[in-house]
């Protein structure tokens, strides 16, 4: 073995009672024992090793319990980075914790594009922090809004009959924007737009809302769901049979426990989603995304791209300045491109060209995936002959089937 | 010259007529000096953070028992003065850039109104209706501010408010010393014609309409006084943490600030301080188990209410003091006779 | 012409179909005890109730030196200088006897501006001296036995500093020596003068009362209800003869 | 007509939980707030008798009610029955214990949703609305025990004891009534039904650890806005409520997650009328 | 002898309530129990009812005050001090309690029939009912009215009555006079009697010596929670230093 130097400290910080937080240890754990096992990192002429710093912030119940545990990683745990974070009204505060200790901060959950609004503000304060995962919220819209394509051109080929669209939302902040897009969109792309709805995010009944949107004769749901009420929706949906094609984000449907969840009553349900089994989106993936399955015997969600900020955006760039100088890491880091286990990361800058060390997104880059439940399987259906723009070359990764509409719609 | 050491003379006789005989008060003495005394041993910021966010926390405790343990209006939705509190500074701090000492009174201000505004149609209610109505409130503002986004940020909340002060010292002084002033004014307060007025009207409202007092004075007077105490708790909050979210009034937030204040002692003001500098950093201090955390406060505050149910302090200052049978006034547990009275205490 | 001291006119108050105060006019004079007496469920506790505002009069008028009292606050109608007490006992249970009291003294009107606690506190004792039950000063309310509640009643009614004084069954639960103690005292306190640092204007009392022994020697003139109407009015002897007055409320030689 | 449907079954449930959070209240004037944790308890247990067990679910929801009620009697009798002089000491424990059974559920089941399958599947359709078959069974069921409840509150001696203790627990001892196992026996049935409440419903809804929160505050509305202690006056109430809430969602489609807001304030809007609920009993002078 | 009272002592904390107190009772007597103020009668009756060892269970859970209760009493031939008061109440000793406490929240006929809670026999109930509605007419036209909203005459029968109900064998009896008007309040005492020449025996706390004394084969006189003097009324009144200082006369 290699004299190990010193330690990298890397704090991993999410609400660690919950589904959330558990991928986000997962991940970083995945990456630091891949590192260590490989001889840890080259610092100069220094062999580091890794190790983590689990912080639960308790996010989801207790805001200032956050940013007491990201201020515990800072000053009692002393660690060297941070990774992690979700629920944005945490993650606000937790950033600029960090930011007072100039500690890099990958954020690995929170969608909202303002947090790194503040980067292209005040770079000089945000600047170590880095988005992560998931692309921002515009983005999170396009690629929905593609997906809801790819749906309508489905029930349009296959049953020839105008595609009525319906948008059920939860009541939640990060629906906000994307249901005034989606009601200015949707007649946009050629579809009527029979109605909106927004159900409680823990809604556990939602029958009302289900005979509604019979009655509105839609045959596509645009669903925005993020929390229970994305099983309660697609389960009772089932068992009444709405002839309906649920199409958009349902984040539980990304779920493996998604099938046993809504007792099958979820076949059908296509969400946009991050990692499917069986889908590539690089030579990165695979030995990810089967790694992690066999680690912890389920497919890796978003957060758990802590691996990715870890083994990916961190070492590598470590590495490369050969310091753990963060005003270092942070210059050589936002300017890299590189490969991830999701596609490729590149850092944007705003319109005034200034760094917001935001996600780029678009074919070649990010995209996301899609996925449908099939008879008992979560199965890739987008990209899958994705033309991103006029004359762009179509975008299909390996291993993706086309999708299907419920067979109660055909009548 | 003279004129300092006279001074100093009748504080040393007043500290050792007045402070002396007690051992509560001692501890109340001793509190003061190590929070006072606190960056001299220590200026870790993480322990300073705890200590500050206790401090906000304890105003907040103690501004619920001014209300509910006094006046016996069970208060179960408190976050909403802290939520008003916070919402209104965070408000004026972003929009019109006022600074903290101008906001957080303002919001302060508007915690006041909003316990006019709750305590009009709480004024009629007694005990468990009172109790359960009250926690509609902040449930209720919650939708509203949900359904607001453009002004309130919705989920978000409202961030990048400012500091109180930049550094990691000063912040802690202003903190401190804000919270043992106004706890100190609380505990005044209680300890009035005020107090008397609140304890009576928590028996028997009806007798004291019918002893000429103005109840519904006295009644909205207690929601806009722990209004008030909360609303700056909420803005002293909201620029600590630099956002004020919908978190401030969830429903757990009320529900601590009344597991707090039983848990030390209600109608005392000193219990729920005293609970929070022993929950709060309980709770940090259990981080090393996270799993178990919420599990083992739960625990914890289950099990000491089990033997001690009047709350944590009552319980601690009757085994060190107890009461003179003849004249009531409290001795220390091992003298025989009464410091005043010389009553036999036994 | 001066106005009368108080002047109670056509008042009724009924709780759902039952009436309990029909149509009530009395007069009362300032330098008088006015006894208040009928039958069990007549409407004399409904009336002081009335009276002091704890109840809403469906119609009527009540003049207190020329000044409605219909429609007022109870606490202002105390501070006007109409105080009573309550039948059942209402203490403060877990306050002691003598915050009971404090409570009183800090109304408006019984409370000069700038008091401290200790000024407060003495002129309550004062009070309870009156009551006789200051030697319990210190103790929960909670501890007191039926008689000495009563007392401790009427020490908070006296605490306001009233000029109208409303008891209802100030003897109730009193032993017949303790009764007397507490006529005495309640004559003292009509003829006015001082009691420690509390003051006495000699207020003027309506008392409800069942023991006619007592009451007879210290009123002067006695109101008979009898299903909340008025069923007779005079001077004790009066009243004691009046064969209505017998037949519904003394029976044969009750009363005596 | 979905209004209709929608705010029975709420309402039912509401009713249910209710009337069987005043009737400890009523008793021992003990504010359990614990009470929506058993329901929650009784959901999970169902959850893994039927699901990991492989057990009848009816078979499944009998064992459910009776753990839950074990655990709700222990309970009581080792950390409320103690303290339970002190009211606010009380119901801190109650939230001491409502935390305590997340945390156990957490630990167990971990913080993922989880779901039941129905008793009976499928669903009919009436004037064009389709409905579940374990939704009127839910109702039926929920009908039923009400009637039961009622009979007992209003009609037998225990009832009148339960009613007498809750009122004045010293008198009640010289009736010769045991004013401490009548506790007993209340926090069982109470208990008991809250239990049975989660086993009828959680075919219907998600299970987390956290499910308990949502129901407590609108039970908690009933109780107020029905006039506490009042079973005719929580009946009558959660279906007030529960009609609101289904209102609501068809009516303002996008701010269906304003329901528990509106019927929140309408409960206030009611109280201010009628500050003792709307069955409950009141005395002119204390207004 | 039904009940006999020996040695027994009640202390809150460090006040004596009641001190060595002896007392007894025989089947069939109506014996009074009189004194001033605060002199012990209404604790008396509520230690030996088991009120007082009720609250002392209660006290001693919630680390309150602690309360004594020493000395026996036998009732029927039978300890009672120990059991509870709910038991003691099955044996046939039941106890109007002073200060009236109805039900508040009941209607009348309620709080009768809370009262009737251990009667089995539901005719037997209902004639002990009108038996009560018998002895006070009012309560009959009262009888679906809140009972708080009663006088508090009317509150002083609906106590008495509902003692009536738990059909006993000794009724304690606490101050039934207080707030009756004196037609009724005579015919209370006459009520009182008839039911003592039923077979009934009843203990009677009073302020009303002089009537009282005339009904009651047996009275006992207490001070400071001690017995002063018993003996029939003339026995008693002929001693004047009591008459003068504790009876008031
Ligand atoms: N809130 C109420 N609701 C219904 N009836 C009431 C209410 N208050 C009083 N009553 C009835 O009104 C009548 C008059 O009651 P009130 O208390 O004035 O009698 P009282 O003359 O004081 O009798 P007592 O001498 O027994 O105290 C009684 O019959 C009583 O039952
Ligand atoms: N809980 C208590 N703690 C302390 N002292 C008490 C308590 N209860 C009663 N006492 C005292 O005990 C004494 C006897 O009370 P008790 O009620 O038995 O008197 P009583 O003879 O019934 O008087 P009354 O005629 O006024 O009803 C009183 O002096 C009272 O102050
Ligand atoms: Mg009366
Ligand atoms: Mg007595």
């Amino acid at each position: 073995l290699p004299a190990w130097g010193r330690t990298i400290k890397i704090g991993v910080i999410g609400p660690m009672n919950f589904v959330q937080g558990k991928s986000h240890w997962n991940g970083a754990v995945m990456a630091a024992e891949e590192i260590n096992a490989k001889g840890g990192v080259q610092v100069g002429n220094e062999k580091m090793k890794i190790e983590l710093v689990k912080a639960d912030s308790n996010e989801f119940l207790n805001v200032t319990d956050a940013t007491n545990a990201m201020e515990r990683l800072m000053t009692q745990d002393k660690v060297d980075f941070v990774v992690g974070g979700f629920r944005t009204e945490a993650v606000l505060p937790m950033q600029d914790i960090a930011m007072d200790y100039k500690k890099i901060f990958i954020g690995c959950g929170a969608a909202t594009k303002s947090l790194c609004d503040r980067v292209a503000e005040n770079y000089n304060r945000y600047k170590y922090w880095f988005r992560g995962t998931p692309f921002n919220d515009n983005y999170l819209v396009r690629t929905s809004f593609s997906h809801l394509g790819a749906g309508a051109a489905v029930i349009k080929n296959e049953l020839k009959v105008p595609v009525k669209c319906a948008i059920v939302a939860e009541k939640a902040a990060w629906t906000e924007g994307m249901v005034k897009v989606a009601e200015a969109t949707i007649p946009k792309m050629g579809f009527e737009l029979v109605g909106v709805w927004r159900p409680s995010a823990v809604a556990t009944d939602v029958t009302a809302e289900l005979s509604a949107i019979q009655k509105s004769g839609a045959n596509l749901i645009f669903t925005l769901f993020s929390s229970s009420v994305g099983i309660t929706f697609a389960r009772q949906a089932g068992e009444l049979k709405i002839p309906a094609l649920q199409a958009g984000i349902n984040v539980e449907a990304q779920k493996e426990g998604f099938w046993e969840a809504t007792k099958g009553m979820g076949n059908y349900v296509y969400t946009s989603s991050t990692y499917i089994r069986g889908v590539e989106y690089s030579e990165l993936t695979k030995p990810f995304v089967e790694g992690y399955f066999k680690r912890f015997g389920e497919v890796p969600t978003y957060t758990a791209d802590t691996h990715t900020a870890i083994a990916e955006a961190l070492v590598p760039s470590i590495e490369a300045v050969g310091s753990l100088d963060a005003d270092k890491i942070v210059a050589y880091l936002e300017n890299r491109e590189y490969l991830v286990p999701s596609g490729k990361v590149k850092y944007e800058k705003d319109a005034q060209g200034r760094p917001t060390h935001d996600l780029t997104w678009g074919p070649g880059y990010l995209t996301g995936l899609a996925g449908q439940w099939q008879d008992g399987k979560f199965v890739g259906v987008w990209p899958y002959k994705w033309v991103a723009a006029p004359g762009a070359p179509e975008v299909t990764y390996k291993g993706m089937v086309p999708l299907k509409i419920p067979p109660w719609m055909k009548k | 010259m003279v004129a300092a050491g006279l001074y100093l003379k009748r504080f040393y006789t007043v500290v050792r007529k007045e402070v002396l005989v007690l051992p509560s008060r001692i501890i109340v003495a001793l509190f003061f000096i190590v929070l006072l005394g606190m960056p001299l041993i220590s200026r870790n910021p993480y322990l300073i953070r705890v200590i500050v966010l206790t401090s906000i926390f304890a105003i907040l405790a103690a501004s619920w028992d001014l209300l509910s343990g006094f006046t016996g209006q069970m208060n179960f939705g408190h976050a909403l003065f802290f939520g008003v509190g916070a919402y209104t500074s965070a408000l004026l701090n972003i929009h019109l850039h006022l600074p903290p000492w101008g906001s957080v009174p303002l919001g302060a201000a508007a915690a006041v109104l909003t316990g006019l505004i709750v305590g009009i149609p709480c004024l009629r209610l007694k005990h468990t209706y009172l109790a359960l109505t009250t926690m509609a409130f902040p449930i209720i503002l919650m939708g509203i501010v949900f359904a607001l986004p453009d002004v309130t940020g919705g989920e978000l909340g409202i961030s990048g408010l400012q500091r109180i002060s930049n550094s990691l010292i000063g912040n802690y002084y202003i903190y401190i010393v804000i919270m043992l002033v106004l706890c100190t004014i609380m505990w005044k307060i209680t300890d009035s014609h005020t107090g008397i007025i609140f304890h009576a009207i928590r028996e028997d409202e009806l007798a004291v309409k019918a002893s000429g007092i103005n109840t519904t004075r006295y009644k909205l007077l207690a929601f806009c006084l722990s209004g008030f105490f909360a609303g700056i708790s909420g803005g002293l909050y909201a620029h600590y943490m630099r956002i004020a979210g919908p978190s401030t009034l969830e429903v757990s937030m009320s529900f601590s600030v009344v597991i707090w204040a039983v848990f030390g002692g209600m109608a005392t003001i000193y219990g729920p301080v005293a609970a929070v500098f022993i929950l709060f950093p309980l709770l940090e201090f259990v981080r090393f188990w996270p799993e178990y955390r919420t599990m083992i406060f739960a625990v914890v505050v289950l099990l000491i209410l089990l033997y001690m149910p009047e709350g944590l302090i009552p319980w601690v200052r009757d085994k060190i003091e107890k009461g003179c049978p003849r004249c009531k006034i409290r001795n220390v547990a091992t003298r025989k006779t009464c410091r005043v009275c010389t009553a036999g205490l036994d | 012409m001066a106005e009368p001291f108080l002047e109670v006119e056509a008042l009724s108050k009924s709780f759902g179909g039952l009436q309990a105060v029909k149509n009530i006019r009395f007069r009362m004079e300032q330098k008088e005890i006015l006894g208040l007496i009928g039958p069990n469920g007549a409407g004399k506790t409904t009336l002081l109730r009335l009276l002091t505002g704890i109840l809403k009069p469906d119609s009527g008028s009540v003049r207190f030196h020329g000044k409605q009292l219909v429609g007022m606050k109870t606490w202002d109608i105390v501070n006007l200088g109409v105080a009573c007490t309550f039948q059942n006992m209402r203490p403060f249970r877990r306050l002691p006897i003598i915050a009971n009291v404090m409570v009183s003294c800090l109304s408006p009107r019984s409370m000069r501006r700038g008091e401290w606690v200790k000024v407060v506190e003495a002129r309550a004792m004062d009070a309870l001296e009156f009551a006789g039950i200051s030697d319990m000063a210190l103790e929960k309310a909670s501890s007191l036995s039926q008689g000495d509640l009563k007392r401790l009643e009427v020490a908070r009614a006296v605490a306001t500093d009233p000029e109208l004084l409303l008891l209802d069954e100030p003897f109730g639960g009193l032993s017949p020596a303790e009764t007397d103690l507490m006529a005495k005292s309640i004559r003292r306190l009509h003829k006015g003068g001082r009691f420690g640092r509390l003051h006495s204007e000699g207020p003027a009392m309506i008392i409800v009362e069942h023991k006619l022994q007592q009451l007879m020697k210290i009123v002067d003139r006695i109101v008979v209800l009898n299903f909340g109407t008025l069923l007779a009015e005079g001077t004790p002897d009066e009243v004691v003869n009046n064969p209505q007055v017998i037949e519904a409320y003394l029976g044969q030689g009750g009363g005596q | 007509m979905n209004i209709i449907i929608t705010g029975l079954i709420t309402g039912s449930m509401l009713a249910l939980l209710a009337i069987s959070f005043s009737l400890i209240f009523g008793v021992a004037r003990i504010v359990n707030i614990a009470h929506t944790a058993f329901y929650m308890v009784a959901a999970y247990c169902i959850f893994s008798l039927t699901g990991k067990f492989g057990l009848n679910p009816v078979a499944g929801m009998m064992i459910a009610v009776v753990v839950v009620t074990v655990l709700g009697l222990l309970a009581y009798k080792f950390l409320i029955d103690p303290i339970r002089e002190h009211e606010a000491a009380v119901l801190i424990a109650t939230i001491a214990l409502a935390m305590i059974f997340q945390e156990a559920v957490m630990l167990i089941f971990t913080g993922d949703y989880r779901t039941v399958s129905a008793l009976i599947e499928g669903y009919f359709i009436v004037t064009g609305v389709k409905v579940f078959y374990q939704q009127v069974l839910t109702f039926g069921v929920v009908l039923v025990i009400l009637g039961i409840l009622w009979v007992l509150l209003m009609k037998t001696k225990l009832g009148l004891a339960i009613r007498s203790t809750a009122e004045d627990r010293e008198v009640a001892n010289l009736m010769g009534m045991n004013d401490s196992r009548l506790a007993m026996i209340t926090m069982g049935i109470s208990v008991a039904l809250a239990g049975f409440t989660g086993a009828v419903l959680a075919p219907l809804t998600v299970l987390s650890p956290y499910m308990w929160m949502e129901p407590l505050i609108m039970m908690m509305a009933v109780v107020v806005l029905g006039g506490l202690g009042s079973i005719k006056g929580s009946f009558v109430a959660a279906y007030i409520l529960g009609f609101t809430e289904a209102l609501v969602v068809f009516m303002i489609p996008k701010g269906a997650f304003l329901k528990g807001s509106v019927a929140l304030s309408i409960m206030i809007l009611v109280l201010l009328l009628r500050p003792e609920g709307l069955f409950g009993i009141s005395f002119e002078e204390e207004r | 002898m039904l009940l006999e009272i020996a040695h027994l002592t009640v202390r809150y904390e460090k006040a004596v309530l009641i001190n060595d107190l002896n007392l007894y009772v025989d089947t069939g007597e109506l014996v009074s129990l009189v004194g001033p103020n605060g002199a012990g009668k209404s604790t008396t009756l509520r230690a030996i009812s088991g009120l007082v060892a009720w609250e002392r269970e209660i006290k001693r859970r919630s680390a309150g005050s602690e309360i004594v209760l020493e000395g026996t009493v036998t009732f029927n031939g039978e300890r009672i001090d120990q059991i509870p008061a709910h038991e003691i109440v099955q044996r046939g000793l039941v106890l109007c309690p002073e200060r009236r406490r109805p039900f508040r929240e009941m209607t009348v006929l309620e709080n009768l029939l809370a009262g009737a809670y251990l009667q089995k026999d539901r005719q037997k109930c209902r004639e002990t009912l009108d038996k009560v509605y018998d002895l006070f007419p009012l309560l009959r036209h009262r009888s679906h009215q809140i009972a708080g909203t009663l006088s508090g005459g009317e509150q002083q029968m609906l106590a008495i009555g509902r003692a009536f109900m738990s059909d006993p064998k000794l009724l304690c009896i606490d101050e039934p006079s207080t707030g009756l008007a004196p037609l009724i309040r005579q015919e209370v005492f006459e009520k009182i009697s008839e039911i003592s020449r039923l077979g009934i025996t009843i203990l009677l706390v009073e302020q009303e010596v002089s009537v009282i004394f005339k009904m009651a084969s047996r009275n006992y006189v207490l001070s400071s929670g001690k017995i002063l003097a018993q003996g029939t009324g003339q026995q008693l009144l002929a001693d004047e230093v009591l008459r003068k200082t504790y009876l008031g006369l």
